[in-house]
């Protein structure tokens, strides 16, 4: 009995759709010509509504805003596999999977003006208020997740976070916990190589961040997260092992940030042009625009008329999330508790005798 | 009415909670088979099973982080952290999540949550097993914070800290759990959180304290006339009932265990010199633990507010 | 000396840390290549290389944890949490063993350990960027916390805070960072830790702030008659200066921008009522942050104190 | 370009020496005759140490106690292997560990009945205080190894926590910063199989601990915990391995708590006797003293006389530690900070005279 093998593990890496437009067949997931439409078309929405947000801010109409430019595949790809009854976690850039599930642009935007009411969730729409401390909210999501199994609902909860989340030890606790539990969970990793200004590298020393999942027992694998196909179908998959009671997946979707981190910072202090130049190759909608050009679904024409189209829904949007009243300051007391204490009755009345 | 000890009246509570609704689950560490370390939960494994009452792994931020979503999804959790001095992992999902997500949502979403965790000092236990922070739970808006006293309101406490739509965390006096002994309803049945109760009318001083204080300051004022308050929720705590018996004493002591600085009692004198300072006579007293990092079991003692300390601090006052 | 604004005169305590003991390095997030989100270490990476000026992973208990223990070893390490709102997830590793490993260990060790952040509202930031949860340090017995008000205090108070034996939360006020110059002493100096100043004398009443409200409160008291004491170090506080001024003007004004109850501000007007009530004319006012959750913002300027709201209650302490 | 395979991993376990007292002699370690019968010293002084504590705490002489009864070879194996100039961050539960670096048992007695001095280190033993918060200590370990590397020094740091730590985040924050910095660190898991009522499989979904290694790019090995040769070994190439660069090593003992969890536990409430009698058989000292037996090490003379050094060794132990003065008051004060504020110089005035 000497030194023994007693375990071992294996990482895969998914990618079915070529930066030329090629797709592996054998690997394509079931997608009708109109659900490849709707998922390209979003893919536009999302990158044309983060450059709207952009130019917003600019002209001081927004805050602090985190772009979404280059990750739109691994956006999209999940976010258009979840359903309707599953619940999203989104960390603060998944502006294209809240996009996905009809969350409203113009509450999206009203956020990211410092606006507490761009965070009421419509019913109907199980998104979760986005998280601004980074990697705690996966919790969250396995707690959902161990509460619809109790219930016996058929709900899958799908956590994402960014490649810097992986650090935090909330999300190792939440990934145990899902491996003790079996929980029905997908995590999404969003590993856009950079956190602010740490590379991916710095962020840990493992090869892959789909290997963290070995260290819970749970089912880890990568994909290219600019291929919107591989994306969709890896999600798909992980989606059908959790309801089948095969408990949790964690996907590394490998994708890059195009932009700044936020409008509050400047890339250009710590990160190689090159690299950006590099990645802008692999751009997630160019491919994908080229496999539907390859397969007869898409013309110039048809590209020039989605833009408009959505051009002028983003005008309609922004005409909302512009239009809303200012917030009131009873707010901040009202929703602190369900009730207010006679402490902050007093204060409230202060507050609005307009002292300010 | 059966005679309870303030454990066995939390687990009767918790018992009740689970037979009544069936969106009540406990989840923490050791609450299963083993009934809990201090046996709140002896049974309920048992009654109910592994699906409601649930073991975890050993990682605090883990259980409150999970309670979190478990509350917001539409379950009633409680969670139990083993101590107190556990619950410091924990505050990250506390005060940026649990005590936010109200807010944070403007009302969609709200977070029933119940922490249970044993607290305080006297037990002769090892390190970080009888903190007694909760002072850092009461600067928080967004939680609340309610601390027992006898067996029944711990019974009722509990069972209103689990109907409350907001985060509660609920601290159980360790010192208490085995020593009080009393006639606890066996009906389930609430005792309103924000109220505090008198537990002695009096007319000389005010007295205000919690939890296993509220047993030292009752012996300790056997013979003087004052006026003993039992705050049971520090967060929101009941200003009126505070005020009213100062404007009658004119006298005000404050005694925690916790260390001075920065403690419970600082908010209570504050406001007391804020809104009824004409009516005082003295100064407001602070009985309390020292500004010193709690010390192991044989030095305990010195730290720990004493009979002595609080009778002197009594004569003190009414010199005035 | 050069004229420097808050955060230059961070960076330039820093250099000459560096410079002068290489038991100094600094850790945290983008404090390398990037200076920091603020730039409070712009140029350190370059001159002193990835040796000391340590870019880490995203795990903020992490860092803490890993400071301790470089402490502990022998080194002085400065660590910078990127904002006050993301030490929650590292209260753990401050209260549990930055503050006791002196305690638990009767002196064999120590852990001159400092963590520098960005604390405090009015810079319209997203949700977690506009703490002051500063209480919260102030109750835990064996950590030190200061708030510098100026340049040349902050470079003062940072070379103090890193020589100083125990572990020290340097909090930084992100509003002044860039809105303060001042001509700053070029050699090393050290502003006293525990040591608070009077920012203007004043007879009538005493006003208390630290931070970005002292900045408020000098702007709003200038026609009155007010003693403003700067507190500068909130834990341990300058209780003799405090309440020498009280003795002096009977009349005493808090401001601080975190909610008010359980706010430091809450020990400070219960020290007054315990030792220095007699002097006192009027009833102890604090304008604070309200008890509600922070808003983001659009709502952030209803919650922080203004001018409006510091006249007030100062006329209103005149009237007494 | 399919589903590709990206990276893998594996997992081995040593052992070398069996129950029966056999050896593997392909991988005996390095150790002199006088080495194995010094380690089979500690073993017995361990255990014998561990009783004596037993009984102290029944006649009220000692506080709440953890018996490391059973884990003596997980604790002695890896002790033995570590130098002095070696940084050693115990759990609370490594009375080998320490007793293999001279820390005075007389001082860990002292801890145990409630005494801050018993945790003052004598100069030149380099062991942290033990830490009662499970799993926040890897970190301190990982930060005076990245010390130790800044400075040059020839240490290794050598953190020691159960199978309940490896859920915390803070242990995966600690591995992960190892990974990063390739630390001069190893981490050493004392698997007993329960965290208090938790068995080992609630704790984790993971097959093995040492795969934990994985998600950060680390080294992770198991062994036979109960097998002092192979901890021994497996210790010291970790060590080796740190010292020539090669990073950090996490290792995962497998052996069992024997007893209950402390004496405030009562493990037959949740635990089937059958278990332990299982492991009982798989006794540590017991396989050690079969192989000594087996060299023609060890006689049943020499185990009567070693018995009777240790025992009259214990008493003066219990003599020392019992001797000690109470503890003065004021230490509390003069030991939260390197001086006193003028509050807590008021507080001592009053402590002292004595309102107690
Ligand atoms: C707990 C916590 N620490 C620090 C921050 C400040 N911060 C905001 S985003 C960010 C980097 C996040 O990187 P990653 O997880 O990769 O997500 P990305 O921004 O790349 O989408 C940091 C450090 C934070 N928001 N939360
Ligand atoms: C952070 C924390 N949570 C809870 C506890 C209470 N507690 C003490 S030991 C223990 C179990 C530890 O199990 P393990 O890590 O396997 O170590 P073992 O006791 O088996 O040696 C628990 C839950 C603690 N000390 N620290
Ligand atoms: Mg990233
Ligand atoms: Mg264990």
């Amino acid at each position: 009995m000497p030194s023994q093998l007693i375990a071992s593990f294996q990482i895969n890496r998914l990618s079915i759709l070529a930066p030329d437009g090629q797709v592996d067949e054998s690997l394509m997931p079931e997608l009708s010509d109109s659900q490849l439409l709707q998922i390209y078309e979003l893919l536009c929405y999302t990158r044309m509504a983060d450059q709207r947000a952009l130019d917003l801010q600019r002209e001081g109409r927004l805050g602090t805003y985190p772009s979404s430019l280059g990750q739109e595949a691994a956006q999209i790809g999940s976010g258009f596999a979840l359903r309707a009854q599953d619940w999203i976690f989104p960390a603060f850039r998944e502006l294209g999977v809240m996009l996905c599930h009809n969350y409203p642009l113009e509450l999206i935007y009203r956020f990211w003006t410092g606006d507490e009411r761009g965070q009421q969730t419509p019913e109907g729409v199980n998104i979760f208020p986005m998280c601004i401390a980074v990697g705690t909210h996966v919790l969250h999501a396995a707690g959902a997740a161990l509460a619809a199994k109790y219930r016996g609902d058929d709900m899958v909860a799908a956590a994402f976070l960014g490649d810097g989340g992986t650090s935090k030890g909330d999300f190792h606790e939440a990934l145990n916990m899902a491996g003790v539990y079996k929980l029905p969970l997908v995590v999404i990793c969003q590993n856009n190589q950079w956190a602010i200004s740490v590379p991916r590298q710095t962020q840990t020393g493992a090869e892959t961040l789909a290997q963290k999942a070995i260290a819970h027992g749970i089912r880890g694998v990568q994909v290219d997260g600019n291929d919107v196909l591989a994306v969709y179908q890896a999600t798909k998959e992980a989606l059908d092992r959790a309801r089948n009671g095969e408990g949790t997946t964690f996907i590394e979707c490998e994708t890059y940030r195009m932009s700044d981190h936020t409008t509050a910072d400047d890339a250009r202090r710590y990160r190689d042009p090159e690299e950006v130049k590099k990645w802008q190759e692999r751009d997630p909608l160019l491919r994908m625009r080229r496999f539907l050009d390859q397969q007869g679904l898409w013309s110039d024409g048809d590209q020039a008329q989605l833009e408009l189209t959505l051009k002028e829904r983003l005008t309609r949007v922004v005409k909302a999330a512009e239009s809303f009243a200012a917030p009131n300051p009873e707010e901040m007391f009202r929703s602190t508790c369900h009730q207010l204490s006679s402490r902050q009755q007093e204060q409230l009345k202060e507050c609005l005798n307009g002292r300010t | 009415m059966a005679v309870l000890n303030l454990v066995q009246a939390i687990n009767a509570a918790l018992q009740q909670a689970l037979e009544s609704d069936d969106r009540v689950l406990l989840l923490g560490e050791d609450i299963g088979k083993d009934g809990g370390v201090f046996r709140a939960t002896d049974g309920l494994f048992e009654q109910f099973g592994d699906g409601r009452i649930i073991d975890t792994p050993l990682a605090e931020s883990g259980i409150v982080g999970m309670a979190i979503g478990m509350a917001v999804y539409g379950l009633r959790p409680v969670a139990e952290i083993q101590f107190l001095g556990f619950c410091y992992p924990a505050i990250d999902q506390i005060f940026t999540h649990a005590a936010r997500i109200r807010a944070r949502s403007r009302g969609r979403y709200s977070c029933p949550l119940v922490i249970r965790t044993p607290y305080g000092g006297g037990i002769k236990a090892p390190e970080l097993h009888e903190e007694s922070s909760e002072a850092l739970f009461c600067h928080m808006p967004g939680i609340k914070v309610v601390v027992p006293s006898t067996p029944s309101n711990a019974k009722g406490l509990l069972l209103a800290a689990i109907e409350d739509p907001d985060p509660v965390i609920y601290l159980e006096p360790t010192r208490l759990y085995r020593l009080l002994k009393e006639e606890v309803p066996e009906e389930p049945y609430l005792t309103p959180i924000g109220k505090a109760r008198i537990a002695r009318a009096g007319q000389q001083l005010t007295i205000v304290a919690w939890g296993s204080m509220l047993e030292l300051v009752m012996r300790a004022a056997e013979n003087y006339d004052a006026e003993i308050i039992d705050l049971l929720t520090l967060s929101p705590f009941d200003r009126e009932t505070l005020l009213a018996s100062v404007q009658k004493t004119g006298r005000v002591l404050i005694v925690h265990e916790a260390a001075k600085t920065g403690g419970l009692g600082a908010e209570l004198a504050a406001t007391i010199a804020e809104e009824a300072i004409m009516s005082l006579r003295a100064p407001i007293r602070r009985v309390t633990g020292y500004d010193v990092v709690l010390p192991l079991p044989l030095l305990e003692d010195y730290n720990l507010p004493t009979t002595k300390r609080i009778v002197a601090a009594i004569e003190e006052l009414l010199r005035y």
